[in-house]
């Protein structure tokens, strides 16, 4: 009955600490970056159209936009919280520019108001899920039907185009050899990288999805970064529907329909936690890379779409699984 | 006093670790039908521990438990319950949706899955047993517009439903009226009467007194001491419980005590405190006592503003001044442990260097970008001062001991250098040897000039370090007692409530004897 | 108090009183615009659009009570309706009747894919139905070869289920609905089981504390989900009269799951009763009926459901809001 | 359903399927589709087989899972690099397609618009193949519709989406031939609703309608789902003897229809005939024999003599082919 019968050591005070090379082969960006390999080799091999450097890009093309929106996604997931509504916000914001040039307006303010009305639906989310404390999850998905809704009031089923020559084929306008869409995408993941990687805002962004109420009592502004970062999907989202309009050369409420999915399946596959404290912008990248390699050598071999749509479904459950399974390992 | 010769139960060698720590070792103790037995011991002691396992909530690490002489393995609540235990939590657990008559029945095994639900019947007897324990609860209204009392009135009665032959209150009475409590005390006497078991949780030992027959202390994860309350005074229980003088434990240099640091005015938020008022001066540890739910811990989190109070003012070294956020707080030198460590205050599963770093971006990254090398330079110097045992900085802080965390976080805290600390429960869930070291650095940061004010369950912690300890109860400030002129009595006397809380229906006793 | 203001008081306080108010309001305010909306057919049309709704909807009400969700409804359908179009078409000695199970059976099937896949892994269900979703809409299409079903390979008998009545000139499939509709309340409202459903999404972390095993219930109310959703396919066949996979079922997720919170059904589980899901369906049924009646564009009907299911979660924060709550069991909920 | 599996596993491992698609000679083709799942072009693509099994060419049909405008780029693309010599498509949007068409025919590739044009476009493709003058259809609509309620009484239209192309150039043709014609005096066009080719949508408008006009005589809908829902909707309100419905349907979808009665006669034309000359056309501008001039003429078997209209559009059929009872069971698509 005496106090020194507790054993004491160090062992009891602290696990081991795993070996660093484990931690970082551990992590589901390495298992992207492997299936990516693969997923290249793969399609080589499915079809002697597929590598050639040119066409993957032009092809990146196609899926840039949804992979823009997924990077800032990325960063909404890590912080605890969830956006479905970026394809209907691509959508929307894409209408009114459209329907704001085609009253006459200049190419300039069209642009203006797309990006506003995408800092408008942003924000218009984050109230919902900060001021009403509603679940982001639900709450994207009811802006999502609401978003494409009013796309479709207001855009009808037409399709609205005619916009000036230098505004339209942005994806057919290079610089070293990239299309511009590859470029912004790789930007916009480098600067977003770095902002996460290296700076407060990114480290603020990781302890609040591990923990917000933690983040809270830590004087941590969870709120505000949050709004922040809805309001970044609606002003991403915006950008993502110009460069869809400026691909396209036409507007149309369906734009970007079903890429929700798409944009999910691209964080996801990049190895960010559902639950939100984990996950990376390097992921991201690696996986839209690789659903553009999977989606495109798919394509390029003929398979039928019947294949690829329970390809890329089986994709997002299986990375999900994948992902909560490796954190779920190393967390405890 | 109708004890028998077989024990009810009887337990042997029960022991309990977590994460590597012993919070209960090699305890034996045999419960008699007909008895009121109750547990002492401070927070941490291993009472609750003990009590959790025999209901199934933790399995022993060691230990067996025998049940009228049968060995018994309890797995899980429903084993426990299938045996004839119940255990009546602090905490209420309920379904706030479902009706207080679902809340009652709910989980109790009897009839097919698919079975009719037998409505009246149901709530026929629900309103037996509000009758039996005298309130009038509306037994159709879902649980979640009842007070907390009322909450635990309905805990009350779901173990009176269920025939337990061993029912485990733990600390019942805190959230309860006087006139509850002696309503709970005429029905746990009845209970007794018709040979139950009673394993009675409390910290109040003048209901230890009125009520049970035997009692068991518990220190530091150790059975002390089993025997006749009869023949027991408040003194020996209180020696008993705190074992050692706590005051060999800490070093308080007497600080000087200066200039008021923070002052609170009159601070109200609707529905969890009303007008409270107290200055803490630098230098100077101020206690802040009460029963849980008395309203500590929002006056905490309202003067560091992660539940800002409805109206009244704080100043902050002479000056009035606003927080609306913990980013306020900080800014003006104020820090904040919060009691639910896990939840509020570590980063579970990020390193333990980025934990300790949290609340100072502008020091690890001067430029907007963070350095490493300071961040890491921060940490390791947090990891020697305050003697933080880690196998490495990138380690995820959920791995360390709750200690180690603990002083994690108060590292975390002292690196934004603050005038005033406010500490929430800083030592509860931490092994004692640790807890020597908190009270050493909590003297230590007194005597460097910052204000503390502590928020304490343990009264020994609050008696032997406190300058002034402030008593809160019901959400009002009751008492403000010198250190040196503070008891437990006179503490206690200041946090038990009363005045009446809700009418209760106000019939008079009567022995329905409803069959339970 | 008397009786008659208590009743009174009982009534105005459920959340349905709020839904048949607000049905009755919306009646009257279009048929002020447009006179012809008070009418016999009128409520035959709504009743005649209402009845696939109402049957995912008991299913999906089961899956939100339990706090969670179940996206993949649509594809379900979808799914259920190809399977079974297939075995009318190429196994035509199967009696017709037969394809009511193939099609509940396939639903509660992939129903209970889902609900492994979210117990097993611990998985939010939104993102794994949302997964499914898409992955259902794959094989659907692998099975299918992508090759609607025609008309003339659905049943007779299966097509006159939306036609002929049994009773008071009321179809079939109407009976049906209203069937489905009993069974849930009898199961949701007076078994031990309906109970434990409501227990497991009014507080999750509670419920295997009072023996209540949330795993099978979980899985349970998935399939439970599935399985109507199926009988919804068989039934689309029914209405519609032939199987498109690239048509049947897409987008009815969403007007599902918009009846089901516009009934009072909480998303945050626990909060919802049948008669309140009948009421929200058949208002969005008067509300996509009176569209084209009113002459309003069909583009509107989404706008309004994205609306909608932003109100009722909004209404049903404010009703949380209202009560007297303890912190403590929100912490621990 | 092996076969189908075994094509998932081969694509899960990698194999080389396709390594002998590409190492012959002759003119290869491939027909970018609309969506899959879509039952109009089963027909359309067998007129392209049997035409590359006569003249030796390669073909091959892809098309995205939604009809919706950006879904054919990447299939586009695809095509341009799997070094095709003819791209077919059915445009799902009229200027979508403008940027990836033109870097197409910039590589040499004969691109077509088949089943539909891109309307103002017309520059970005080469040829379209049209399956009957549009101009006509309006007018032979309004003559079916007319011959069916004696030319006297309401008339409504029940069309696909408000802004589809083709149904909105019909829709013109009606009412310009109901304006015009003296013979169609005594019909009044009383609506003009949109179902947005979704069965649910379709059947409320067409409820609606019932509802809306008491004294409607007949209904044109000039698209397959419309057509199939408005006849769902008149068979299961018992009123296909005074309400006729008619317009633009498949003989497959409305087979059950013709059999018991409730559509006397509708109309549409030979899709297969358009893959077959699509073949024909492109292996003989791709070979030399056939310039893709306008007023240029060729000989197609079993269709005559074809003429290059302006805009080098390119009609199958004169008119549009009218199924009823007596020659429905000749047709299979």
């Amino acid at each position: 009955m005496s106090d020194t019968s507790i054993p004491k050591s160090a062992v009891q005070d602290a696990a081991p600490v795993r070996p660093r090379w484990k931690t970082i082969l551990l992590r589901p960006e390495a298992m992207t970056f492997v299936l990516l390999i693969l997923a290249t080799l793969g399609a080589s091999l499915l079809s002697p159209f597929f590598a050639d450097i040119a066409y993957i890009l032009e092809s990146f093309t196609y899926y840039s936009e949804y992979a823009i929106v997924g990077l800032v996604l990325t960063l909404v997931i890590i912080s605890g919280e969830i956006d479905l509504s970026g394809a209907a916000m691509m959508a929307l914001s894409a209408c009114l520019f459209g329907i704001t040039y085609q009253a006459g307006y200049p190419i300039s303010v069209a642009i203006l108001v797309s990006l506003i009305s995408g800092v408008a639906m942003g924000w218009f989310n984050a109230i919902l899920v900060i001021r009403f404390k509603l679940p982001s999850i639900i709450v994207t998905i009811g802006t999502l039907t609401l978003f494409r809704g009013i796309a479709q009031v207001i855009a009808g089923d037409r399709s609205i185009s005619k916009f000036p020559s230098w505004f339209v084929g942005i994806d057919y306008q290079y610089v070293l050899n990239l299309p511009i869409p590859v470029i912004v995408f790789c930007v916009v993941a480098l600067a977003l990288g770095v902002i996460l990687g290296g700076t407060v805002l990114g480290r603020q962004i990781y302890q609040i999805g591990t923990s917000a109420i933690a983040a809270q009592h830590a004087g941590i502004r969870v709120n505000r970064i949050k709004t922040g970062l809805f309001i970044g999907m609606g002003v991403a989202s915006s950008v993502a529907g110009l460069l869809t309009a400026s691909r396209l050369a036409s507007v149309r409420y369906d734009l970007a329909s079903g890429a929700e999915l798409q944009m999910v399946l691209i964080v996801m596959l990049g190895g960010t936690y559902i639950f939100g404290g984990r996950g990376s912008i390097i992921g991201t990248f690696l996986a839209a890379w690789l659903l553009v390699i999977i989606a495109t050598g798919m394509t390029v071999a003929n398979i039928p779409i019947n294949a690829q749509l329970t390809v890329l479904g089986l994709l997002l459950i299986i990375s999900i699984i994948a992902t909560n399974i490796i954190y779920s390992r190393t967390q405890r | 006093m109708p004890v028998s010769d077989t024990p009810v139960l009887s337990a042997r060698g029960i022991s309990k670790q977590f994460g590597g720590v012993e919070v209960l070792s090699d305890v034996d103790l045999d419960l008699s039908a007909g008895e009121i037995h109750a547990l002492l011991g401070e927070n941490g002691a291993g009472k609750s521990t003990f009590a959790k396992i025999l209901s199934g909530v933790h399995r022993p690490t060691r230990g067996t438990l025998a049940l009228n002489g049968n060995p018994v393995e309890v797995p899980n609540p429903i084993a426990a319950q299938n045996l004839g235990i119940t255990l009546i939590h602090q905490e209420p657990i309920s379904f706030p949706d479902m009706s207080v008559t679902e809340n009652l029945v709910l989980g109790r095994h009897d009839g097919a899955l698919l079975g009719r639900v037998p409505w009246a019947q149901m709530e026929r007897n629900a309103n037996e047993l509000m009758d039996m324990l005298r309130v009038s609860i509306d037994v159709t209204k879902p649980m979640r517009g009842l007070s907390i009392a009322d909450q635990q009135m309905v805990e009350i009665a779901r173990a009176l439903a269920s025939d337990s032959r061993l029912i485990i209150m733990d600390e019942p009475t805190a959230p309860l009226t006087p006139k509850e409590v002696e309503t709970l005390f005429s029905i746990a006497r009845r209970l007794r009467d018709q040979g139950r078991t009673i394993i009675f949780i409390s910290h109040r030992l003048e209901e230890v007194q009125a009520l049970c027959d035997r009692a068991t202390i518990f220190r530091d994860g150790h059975l002390v001491e089993t025997a006749n309350v009869a023949d027991l005074s408040d003194e020996d229980i209180i020696r008993l419980m705190i074992g050692r003088p706590l005051k060999e434990m800490m070093h308080r240099s007497g600080a000087k005590i200066g200039d008021v640091a923070l002052e609170v005015r009159e601070l109200s938020l609707p529905g969890k405190f009303h007008d409270i008022s107290f200055t803490v001066r630098h230098g100077e540890i101020v206690g802040l006592a009460g029963l849980v739910g008395a309203g500590r811990t929002d006056v905490a989190r309202a003067v560091f503003g992660v539940a800002p109070a409805a109206s009244g003012s704080i100043a902050v070294k002479g000056k009035t001044v606003e927080i609306a956020d913990p980013s306020d707080a900080i800014e003006l030198g104020l820090a904040f442990v919060p009691e639910d460590r896990a939840v509020a205050g570590i980063f579970g599963t990020l390193p333990v260097d980025q934990n300790i770093t949290a609340a100072v971006p502008g020091k690890i990254a001067p430029h907007g970008f963070i350095r490493s090398a300071i961040e890491r330079a921060l940490a390791e110097k947090s990891v020697k001062d305050l003697r933080i045992r880690l196998a490495a900085l990138r380690q995820p802080i959920g791995e360390l001991s709750g200690g180690n965390q603990q002083k994690s976080i108060l590292a975390r805290w002292l690196h934004t250098d603050p005038d005033i600390l406010i500490l929430d429960e800083p030592t509860r869930g931490i092994d004692i040897g640790v807890k020597a070291e908190f009270y050493d650095m909590i003297g230590t940061l007194a005597a460097n000039g910052r204000g503390v004010l502590l928020i304490s369950s343990e009264l020994p912690e609050l008696l032997y370090l406190c300058d002034r300890i402030l008593v809160m109860s019901e959400g009002e400030l009751t008492a403000d007692i010198a250190g040196d002129e503070a008891t437990q009595e006179s503490v206690m006397r200041a946090a038990v409530p009363t005045k009446g809380k809700h009418g209760t229906g106000g019939s008079p006793p009567e022995h329905n004897e409803v069959a339970l | 108090m008397n009786s008659l203001t208590a009743a009174l008081r009982f009534i105005l306080l459920r959340r349905e009183a709020g839904i048949a108010v607000m049905l009755v309001l919306f009646s009257l305010v279009v048929s002020a615009i447009e006179p012809r909306f008070l009418s016999l057919d009128t409520l035959r049309i709504v009743m005649l659009a209402v009845p696939l709704i109402l049957i995912a909807g008991m299913g999906q009400m089961m899956v939100l009570l339990a706090r969670h969700v179940d996206l993949s409804i649509g594809s379900i359908l979808g799914f259920s309706a190809i399977v079974a179009g297939m075995a009318f078409r190429d196994l035509p000695e199967m009696p017709w009747w037969f394809g009511f199970f193939i099609a509940t059976f396939v639903g509660a099937a992939l129903g209970l894919v889902n609900g492994a896949v979210v117990t097993l892994f611990r998985l939010p269900s939104i993102i794994v139905t949302l997964g499914t979703l898409s992955l259902y809409r794959g094989v659907l299409f692998l099975i299918s070869d992508a090759r609607q079903v025609d008309p003339q390979y659905i049943p007779r008998p299966l097509i006159e289920m939306s036609q002929t009545s049994p009773i008071f000139g009321i179809p079939w499939i109407i009976f049906i609905a209203l069937t489905i509709a009993l069974i849930s309340y009898v199961f949701l409202d007076h078994t031990r089981l309906g109970r434990q459903i409501y227990a497991i999404g009014s507080n999750p972390v509670a419920a295997p504390l009072r023996g209540i095993s949330v795993v099978p219930v979980t899985l349970l109310v998935f399939t439970l989900s599935g399985a109507l959703a199926g009988l919804a396919g068989v039934l689309y066949a029914s209405r519609f009269g032939y199987v498109n996979p690239s048509i049947t079922g897409v987008g009815f997720e969403f007007t599902v799951i918009a009846a089901v919170v516009v009934g009072g059904v909480s998303i945050n589980g626990g909060v919802g009763t049948v008669l309140g899901t009948v009421l929200g369906v058949i208002f969005l049924g008067a509300v996509s009926v009176a569209l084209p009646i009113l002459g309003v564009s069909a583009f509107w009907r989404d706008a309004i459901y994205g609306a909608v299911i932003i109100i009722a979660l909004l209404i049903d924060r404010s009703v949380r809001e209202s009560g007297i709550r303890s912190a403590t069991l929100e912490a621990r909920a | 359903m092996f076969k189908k599996l075994s094509v998932l596993l081969g694509v899960a491992a990698g194999l080389t399927m396709m390594a002998s698609a590409y190492a012959a000679d002759p003119i290869k083709i491939v027909f970018v589709g609309k969506n899959t799942g879509n039952p109009y072009f089963d027909s359309l693509v067998q007129g392209f087989v049997d035409g590359c099994d006569k003249l030796g060419c390669e073909f091959e049909f892809v098309a995205p899972a939604t009809a919706e405008a950006t879904s054919q780029i990447p299939f586009i693309t695809a095509q341009i690099q799997r070094g095709v010599d003819v791209i077919a498509t059915s445009p799902n949007s009229p200027d979508a397609l403008n940027q990836v068409l033109d870097r197409a025919r910039a590589k040499g590739i004969l691109v077509l618009s088949v089943n539909g044009d891109m309307t103002g476009n017309e520059e970005h493709r080469d040829a379209a193949i049209l399956p009957t003058d549009f101009e006509k259809v309006g007018a032979d609509q309004v003559e079916l519709v007319g011959s069916l309620i004696d030319y006297e009484g309401e008339i409504a239209i029940l069309s696909a989406t408000t802004e589809a192309p083709d149904q909105n150039k019909w829709i013109v043709g009606m009412n310009e031939a109901l304006a015009n014609d003296p013979k169609y005096a005594k019909m009044k066009l009383v609506a003009t609703v949109y179902g947005d080719d979704q069965p649910e949508k379709s059947t409320t408008e067409m409820e609606a309608l019932l509802s809306t006009y008491p004294n409607l005589r007949g209904v044109i809908s000039p698209t397959t789902v419309g057509i199939a829902a408005s006849a769902q909707v008149v068979q299961s309100a018992g009123k296909a003897d005074t309400v006729k419905v008619t317009g633009l349907g498949t003989p497959n979808q409305m087979r059950p229809f013709i059999k018991d009665g409730t559509v006397e006669a509708f109309q549409l034309w030979s899709p297969y005939n358009e893959g077959w000359l699509a073949s024909h056309f492109a292996v003989g501008v791709k070979d030399g024999t056939i310039k893709n001039e306008v007023g240029a003429t060729f000989e197609v078997p079993n269709l005559g003599t074809i003429t290059i209209n302006p805009l080098n559009s390119i009609n199958t059929q004169a008119g549009l082919t009218t199924f009823d009872a007596s020659n429905i069971d000749d047709f299979n698509f």
